[in-house]
């Protein structure tokens, strides 16, 4: 950078060529706050969501920059929020992308004192072997003389956070497997 | 709400609270849980609507509102069922209405006897067995299925114990229970056994000074509401309510809602705009969940799981659970696609569509009983998918015991959660019950992907189907449950398959694993991580032709195995192979209805009923709340919303003799899910408890029923066991151990069982810590300090909160004494940044016998000073309080 | 230098010739229904750290109040006053003033209750409101700066420039409203921009879009100004006669706030100071002190040596 | 056309900002409104209005308390040049020097990004007594530096007689701004004592530099330090009575607590100070005693003011109460500028 370059540069210079005599205002703003940009400004792509929390249904916006989510904010379009949020659903950028969240399978082996690490598809391996023992362990084909064609050997809860395709799968293929105990939030 | 109009879900929207005159807020802290929804309140306040806030604590809810009620947790049919005695007795009705949509006229057979006979039960009451014989409750001339002799002894002796306990009322989330044929009615509303004389009858003690004596409301307030309500309801206003789990979680949790039902329609506020009841759910896809049910006691779309021995064949079952008149006559057809969208080419004709892959019910299946079952062993395996039941679920302690007794847990959350972590720090390990090396539970903890990593629909409280789309790929091993059931599928029938072809397996085996192996299960998967495709899930639960065209009405289903569609109420969605729940025309380029934002079920219509939006001749009833009327020009129903009535039925249509299902429809009957077509003031079928709300107290109270002998809900569920121990009521020697009601609820900063909000700083800070709400009256009672500590007992178990002693709270005089209410918001547990003790530790596992959800809105307890005792000493505590209030197994269980 | 009666148009008078129309907020408190969604909206735009997690017993306000990690704060009063004629349904019968010890002024863990107002037993109404920077017309925390790093942007709100601010902390004690302060482990001073960088792409400011009810309202403060006007005279017209507004006045001792309110009570029960004026108003005389002071001085040591001759 | 209310209702005719509270409910509120009496004082549960000064002690204090000595001992080396007092003009000049450099040090070390300090001299800002402060440190500072070299050295004695005449000129001012540094505050016990406090400012930092030059100044030349210090500890004492009486209420800090300590404390000192000056002159301890002494003084009376102030900003009660003292007033006299905050 040039003297001249600095010199006009220098707010104090800059006080009296930008009618700014008092140095509190244009003369005083730095080349950062005079290139300033929302975020949003710069995101890839903007993908339209649904708020995760209550069931009011909130619209989101989904700001996205280099496949990373930088900011969430209320859908003006919906008819239903009208692109407002409440704090959960201001929340729900730390939400997603806050430090809260695990991104590692979890194992706690019988009687085990401490969390182990464990490979995705081993634990998927795992889990599906368990669920047909127990499946087989728990099953009733008749009860007190009726055919039930079932297994009471496993059960499920959850469902009221999840969308309606997951609901589906998770009716569909545990009734298949015979199972009743399949229940959710909505008692809860 | 499906017992009464025919449909389990809000029977308006959210922006249409705009048009209200008057909004009455009962059982639900709408301002604080629902926030944004709030705004449409605020909307309707704007242009001079009432709004009325009925709840034990003065809430952000009503300092927003023109008047609060407080009254006591648990008293709300008695409330209710006050209005509704005024209306009755001021005739502030809206007659043309009830006459012709509701079944004020219809009447009940002679051997119907009601609670103000009875001292509080209804005929039919088999005490032994704690259940109805609902044959009593139905109407004149027309018979319930099971005594046209198609049944034989064995089944009515077996429904006694399968059918009546296994939760029948929420099988009518979406349609009427069956009646039978056409009914006898009065319509001078006299004869003394037609609806509205029993009703009158029914509700003649409901008295304000009643009302006064039980709920603690003066009698002055009570009669301005009632003023307010019935001013602000008729043919030129109309009146909605607004309800959430305030009333839901109790052991008469559904007579409530019925309550206000009864209300809305003697009123005329069902159909209309600005009318209505709004469901307020909790969870962003609640209502979707019990739509496509992960519930035990449903299938998709509201039919009913086969029980075992009842309903052997197809043929049986459709008989039994379909009705003659109304959309649900149709019932076959939307079981059948069912059963082809889930068994597809191995579903025929011949085979009944594979009806017998179905397993059967014989009892309830809840999460309560599923707790017991894995006490003993029976189930050994469990999978959590979003959901906390060791801080969530009544007696938390119950959750975390049956954890203990399996084989192995599966835990699919964002963060560790209590439900995953209960093994290395929870309660009991603190207090020695469980020692972790002793545990022999495996767990497996899946972290899950947020909405923001996959593609989806959530129904949202006013069955609203919005789509939300994929913005990233999850993280590590983060993944979507869809790709967690969809792979878990796969896997298990690659076993199962690779079993078979071993032919290790016996034939047993084989037959048992034939609904797996023939499972429709071959869903495009995209990504590196290969996940489903949600799109193409949309697709299979909207349904397909037999040209593999998407449908795009429920009308289309039909019962020859030519259709396939996974949820005939979500028919629709995916009309013209377009996902109609992504749809986002923005609100401002459309009416206020905006139809062109996303898809509601059933076909797109925002206010349900709402051929009643006008009058009999299809005429608005008034130009200021007009909204669907007939255009007798185009011969067709128009308006602003889609019509939910056949668009071409004249009001004057007849149907023909003999006609069934939806043709059996007059052009008059508003309700087509019923079986009558009519809004249900009594109703005849379809619950356990009784065909009109009585009040009972809470299985739990300080109180005596004023009204009747019968204390509580005779029917409710209990499950006993010795760490589900319950407290004794008022009258009953100990109950003044627990002298004081306490209630549970939300807060705004916080969600649920706290895993999606005690983990997250910003939402944390707000709410930093678990705490109590009590009077000033009752710190001075029991020497309480503000922010100091108090500890929490009942005979479950003791909690400790901080104390905020605050005027919201105020002491209540009910029965001429004065009553103490505790509010605890349940949101917290030991983990996350934002800690406390759960709340739901201190409920029992007391159950509304329709729906099965636990009574925590009104329990008793006891609180004093200081922080619980810490490791055995917490138990001993409980002990000495059920040694003190003399608590064995049979308290609080009797009828 | 800055008077009452100098610039009405603080951007044009800060060298933006050609500038938009002051931008500002409009916090309408009667329409608060307290969500704090305000708060989380700002932090989560503004990557403004966690603030503590402290039980404050202060009703349902455990921010406590506008600071570097708080942008905006909701504040919760609980009185013994009426509003309006609504009709709270409540019963006491114990002695308020006793366990309020002093009324809302009291702080919680001194009371024995949530702190509230003394009043009739069954009045009761419950306060929200959001409070934030006030963006004044003559900003102090401005005005002392001493790098320039606040500045006045174009829309007329004022600024801290987070590359020029070296934290020396004059700005803090200069707002008479106790707004900005210094975040600890950062040295700066932090505080609401109003959301600088979304006015730049015409976007409002995060707060405002989040609120529900609108009771955050942002735009031209003109047009706020009319607004604000009409709703209280709406409100008292409903029978509301205690509604007034609070920072609207360009009259007052900050020429005026860019963010102003619509309050139930008097300010300094919301935690305002109830006459604000800006400290610099008073500069003009405290600069022809001190240059009189110097020069006492400088007369004084003449002095002394003049009297030490003498008396040597 | 049907439903027009329907159709266009709410949605953009009357927006929900608009919902009235507490509106009539149609049933009149059982008797009429109480009249609750006005309580003496009120806050948002006792928190203070202001956030209050971050300053961090002794880094503060300390500048204020040196930077006036550092002023005053420039004015007193220049005299001391002038009139041949070399030991005197010398440990005045290496003072002032050594003062005005610790005291710059404690101003950086009290940023919060100490290497911005440069960004002082970014902007010429006459509202900012800091801004001010920084561009007179940087004339006076040189000054002294070089007044100070040249004494020490005895070298460009010219160049020396020049810079001391600067560091004279600029000295005072070095003294007194920081009484506006501080009073252009909203900190109730700085601002309100704006009129007063720039010459408690000089008189302490009168005291102060006749204390340092007391110190070091041989009995011949000690003269003038001990006539600064009695100009300095009157003046001090004089307007710090007229500020306090004139401040009323909100001078609480200065007379209570461990701050009102301090400043009775220095007030003290600095009369002993003199007074042991005065009767003690030909004693070399009793001069030094009182030298120490006064310095003291000085440096508590700052301490004192500093530390009073937080006091205040820390206590709702000294900002709500006067400012409500004059709404009352200017509602019931209307002078003034009108109300335009918190008038009903």
């Amino acid at each position: 950078m040039g003297v001249r370059q600095w010199i006009e540069g220098w707010p104090v210079y800059r006080q009296w060529t930008e009618k700014d005599p008092s140095g509190r205002g244009a003369a005083a703003k730095s080349r950062r706050s005079d290139s300033l940009r929302p975020r949003t400004d710069q995101a890839d792509r903007v993908v339209k969501s649904i708020c995760p929390y209550c069931a009011v249904g909130c619209g989101q916006n989904v700001y996205v920059s280099g496949e990373q989510v930088t900011q969430i904010e209320g859908d003006p379009d919906s008819p239903v929020s009208r692109g407002r949020l409440c704090p959960k659903g201001a929340a729900s950028l730390q939400l997603t992308t806050g430090s809260a969240r695990e991104h590692q399978v979890l194992y706690r082996r019988p009687y085990g004192t401490e969390w182990e690490p464990l490979d995705l598809d081993t634990a998927m391996d795992m889990i599906a072997e368990r669920t047909i023992a127990s499946r087989e362990r728990g099953w009733q084909w008749e009860v007190d003389g009726a055919r039930t064609r079932r297994t009471l050997g496993f059960a499920s809860l959850g469902g009221a956070t999840l969308d309606n395709e997951e609901n589906y799968l998770i009716k569909k293929l545990f009734t298949a497997l015979g199972a009743v105990q399949i229940e959710n939030q909505a008692r809860v | 709400m499906g017992t009464s109009f025919g449909r389990g879900g809000a029977t308006t929207f959210q922006q249409d609270l705009a048009n209200s005159d008057c909004i009455v807020i009962q059982g639900s802290n709408m301002a604080e849980c629902h926030p944004v929804g709030f705004q449409w309140v605020m909307e309707a306040k704007a242009r001079g609507a009432k709004v009325i806030h009925v709840d034990p604590r003065f809430t952000r809810t009503s300092a927003l509102a023109d008047i609060h009620v407080p009254l006591r947790a648990g008293s709300d049919i008695a409330f209710l069922g006050g209005i509704i005695n005024y209306v009755l007795e001021h005739e502030k009705y809206f007659r043309e209405y009830m006459l012709a949509y509701t079944n004020a006229a219809t009447i009940v057979n002679e051997r119907f006897a009601g609670a103000d006979e009875l001292d509080g039960v209804f005929s039919g009451l088999d005490r032994e067995r704690r259940s109805y014989d609902v044959s009593t409750w139905q109407y004149e001339g027309a018979e319930v299925q099971a005594a046209s002799g198609k049944r034989d002894q064995l089944w009515a002796e077996r429904t006694r114990h399968g059918v009546r306990q296994s939760g029948r009322g929420e099988a009518h989330g979406s349609g009427g229970a069956e009646i039978g044929t056409e009914p006898r009615t009065d319509e001078t509303l006299e004869h003394p056994r037609c609806v509205f004389q029993i009703l009158k009858r029914h509700f003649a003690r409901y008295t304000p000074e009643r009302v006064e004596e039980i709920c603690g409301v003066p009698r002055e307030k009570f009669l301005q509401v009632c003023e307010l309500l019935t001013e602000n309801s008729g043919r030129e206003r109309t009146s909605a309510f607004a309800y959430a789990v305030g009333w839901t979680q109790h052991t008469v949790g559904v007579q409530y809602i019925r309550t206000a039902g009864i209300l809305q329609a003697l009123l005329g506020n069902i159909g209309r705009p600005g009318g209505g009841i709004l469901a307020l759910r909790g969870h962003a896809s609640i209502q979707g969940s019990t739509d496509i049910p992960t519930l035990f006691n449903l299938l998709p779309g509201y039919i009913p799981m086969p029980h075992a021995h009842t309903n052997e064949d197809l043929a049986t079952f459709v008989e039994a659970e379909s009705a003659q008149k109304g959309y649900w006559g149709n019932m076959k057809s939307y079981l059948v696609s069912l059963l082809k969208a889930w068994w597809g080419p191995a579903a025929t004709p011949d085979n009944e569509f594979r009806f017998d892959y179905l397993p059967r019910l014989t009892g309830s299946h809840s999460t309560y009983e599923t707790v017991l079952e894995q006490l003993d062993g029976t189930c050994n395996g469990y999978f959590l998918m979003g959901e906390n039941p060791a801080v969530g679920s009544a007696n938390a302690k119950m959750q975390r015991l049956g954890m203990a007794a399996l084989d192995w847990l599966v835990v699919r959350d964002f963060s560790l959660i209590e439900s995953a972590t209960w093994w290395q720090d929870g309660p009991e390990i603190e207090t020695g019950e469980l020692r972790t090396e002793d545990i022999a539970t495996e767990v497996f903890f899946l972290p899950a992907a947020a909405h923001t990593e996959k593609d989806g629909s959530f129904t949202n409280t006013q069955r609203l189907l919005q789509w939300h789309h994929q913005a990233v790929e999850p993280e590590g091993d983060a993944r979507s449950d869809l790709w967690f059931i969809y792979h878990l599928g796969r896997r298990i029938r690659e076993k199962l398959a690779a079993a078979a072809r071993d032919g290790t397996r016996k034939e047993a085996d084989a037959e048992r694993d034939r609904p797996v192996l023939d499972l429709t299960w071959d869903y495009p998967t995209k990504g590196r991580h290969a996940e489903p495709e949600a799109e193409a899930v949309l697709a299979e639960i909207n349904g397909w032709n037999a040209d593999a065209e998407p449908l795009s009405t429920y009308e289309q289903l039909k019962d020859d195995g030519s259709t396939a569609c996974g949820c005939w109420i979500y028919c629709g969605v995916y009309a013209e192979g377009v996902n109609q729940a992504a749809r986002r025309k923005p609100g401002t380029e459309q009416n206020w209805v905006a139809s062109e934002w996303a898809w509601a079920w059933p076909l797109n219509r925002r206010i349900l009923y709402n051929r009643a939006s006008a009058d009999p001749d299809g005429k608005p009833w008034s130009e200021r709340k007009a909204y669907v009327w007939w255009d007798a020009e185009q011969e067709k129903w128009t308006g602003h919303d889609i019509p939910d009535f056949k668009a071409t039925k004249a009001p004057d249509f007849e149907p023909e003799e003999g006609a069934k299902g939806p043709d059996a429809l007059r052009g008059t009957d508003a309700f087509i899910m019923q079986a009558d077509g009519k809004a249900w003031l009594y109703v005849p079928a379809g619950l356990t408890d009784g065909p009109l709300p009585t009040h009972y107290e809470p299985h739990e109270s300080p109180f005596a029923n004023l009204l009747y002998g019968q204390q509580r809900n005779p029917v409710r569920q209990l499950l006993r066991h010795e760490n589900n121990r319950f407290q004794p009521s008022d009258g009953q020697p100990g109950a003044d151990v627990f002298p004081y009601v306490l209630t549970t609820y939300r807060l705004t900063e916080h969600h649920t069982a706290g895993g999606m909000s005690r983990w997250q700083p910003y939402l944390a800070e707000l709410q930093p810590e678990l705490f109590c709400e009590i009077s000033p009256e009752l710190a001075t009672e029991r020497g309480l300090e503000h922010l100091g500590w108090a500890t929490i007992v009942t005979a479950r178990t003791a909690i400790e909160a901080r104390v905020l002693v605050t005027d919201r709270v105020s002491p209540l005089r009910v029965q001429g004494r004065t009553l103490h209410q505790v509010g605890v918001p349940y949101h917290w547990g030991p983990n996350g940044l934002s800690t406390g003790d759960a709340v739901n530790e201190l409920a029992s596992m007391a159950l509304d016998p329709n729906t099965h959800i636990q009574e925590v809105k009104a329990l008793t307890c006891d609180i004093r000073p200081g922080r619980r005792p810490r490791g055995p000493e917490r138990v001993e505590l409980v002990e000495r309080y059920q040694r003190e209030a003399g608590i064995t197994d049979e308290t609080g269980t009797e009828v | 230098m800055t008077t009452a009666r100098t610039p009405v148009d603080p951007a044009g008078d800060s060298g933006y010739a050609d500038h938009p129309p002051r931008m500002g907020f409009f916090t309408d408190t009667t329409v608060c229904i307290g969500c704090k969604a305000c708060e989380v909206a700002c932090k989560e735009w503004n990557a403004v750290p966690e603030d503590g997690l402290d039980l404050t017993g202060m009703s349902y306000d455990n921010t406590v109040g506008l600071g570097a990690d708080t942008w905006r704060h909701v504040a919760f009063i609980e009185q013994r006053k009426p509003i309006g004629r609504q009709d709270p349904g409540l019963h006491h019968d114990q002695d308020v003033l006793t366990m309020a010890e002093h009324g809302t002024a009291t702080q919680p863990p001194e009371a024995g209750m949530t702190p509230t107002t003394p009043g009739a037993g069954d009045d009761f109404r419950w306060l929200m409101a959001s409070d934030v920077c006030k963006h004044c017309t003559h900003a102090a925390c401005l005005d002392v700066c001493p790098t320039g790093s606040l500045f006045r942007t174009e829309f007329g709100t004022v600024v801290v420039q987070e590359d020029i601010c070296n934290g020396c902390g004059y700005c803090i004690p200069a707002c008479p409203y106790g707004v900005i302060d210094q975040r600890k482990d950062d040295g700066r001073a932090w505080k609401c921009t109003l959301c600088y960088d979304r006015l730049g792409d015409g976007l409002e400011p995060a707060c405002a879009k989040a609120c529900p009810t609108d009771s955050i309202q942002f735009g031209p403060l003109d047009e706020l100004r009319e607004r604000a006007g009409r709703r209280v005279e709406q409100l008292h017209e409903a029978g509301v006669p205690e509604a007034r507004l609070y920072g609207a006045d360009p009259d007052d001792g900050v020429g005026g706030d860019g963010a102003f309110f619509l309050l139930l009570d008097e300010p300094e029960v919301y935690g305002f100071p109830p006459d604000p004026v800006v400290t610099t108003r008073d500069l003009p005389a405290m600069w022809r002190h001190v240059a009189s002071a110097a020069a006492t001085l400088a007369a004084g040591a003449v002095a002394a040596f003049l009297g030490a001759r003498k008396g040597r | 056309m049907k439903g027009q209310d329907a159709e266009h209702g709410s949605l953009d005719s009357r927006p929900a900002r608009e919902a009235m509270t507490g509106v009539h409910t149609g049933r009149k509120r059982k008797g009429e409104q109480p009249v609750v009496p006005d309580t003496e004082f009120t806050s948002y549960y006792g928190k203070p209005v202001l956030n209050g000064p971050v300053w961090k002690s002794p880094d503060v204090p300390g500048y204020l308390f040196l930077g006036g000595v550092a002023g005053a001992s420039s004015v007193l080396g220049a005299g001391a040049h002038a009139t041949g007092r070399n030991r005197l003009a010398v440990a005045a000049k290496t003072g002032a020097f050594g003062a005005v450099t610790v005291s710059l040090g404690a101003l950086i070390h009290d940023l919060g990004r100490p290497a911005r300090f440069l960004n002082m001299l970014r902007v010429f800002k006459p509202t900012s007594p800091m801004n001010m402060g920084s561009w007179l440190l940087t004339a006076y500072g040189p000054c002294a530096g070089a007044a100070a070299l040249s004494a020490v050295t005895g070298r460009l004695p010219r160049i020396g007689a020049l810079a001391t005449a600067g560091a004279a000129l600029t000295g005072p001012a070095v003294a007194a701004y920081t009484a506006a540094l501080v009073s252009d505050t909203a900190v109730p016990a700085w601002h309100d004592g704006h009129r007063e406090l720039p010459y408690v400012f000089t008189g302490s930092a009168a005291v102060g530099a006749g204390g340092l030059g007391l110190l070091a100044a041989p009995d011949r030349e000690a003269g003038p330090a001990r006539n600064l210090a009695l100009f300095g500890t009157v003046l001090e004492l004089a307007a710090f009575r007229r500020m306090e009486r004139r401040l009323g209420m909100v001078a609480e800090p200065y007379r209570a607590g461990k701050p009102g300590g301090m400043v009775r404390a220095g007030e003290a000192l600095a009369v002993a100070g003199v007074a042991g000056a005065t009767l003690g002159r030909r004693s070399r301890v009793a001069r030094a005693l009182s030298g120490a002494g006064l310095l003291a003084a000085s440096a508590l009376s700052k301490w004192g003011i500093f530390d009073a102030g937080k006091v205040s900003a820390e206590d709702p009660k000294y900002t709500i109460v006067p400012q409500r003292e004059r709404l009352r007033e200017r509602e019931r006299g209307g002078d003034g500028w009108p109300a335009g905050n918190g008038a009903r």
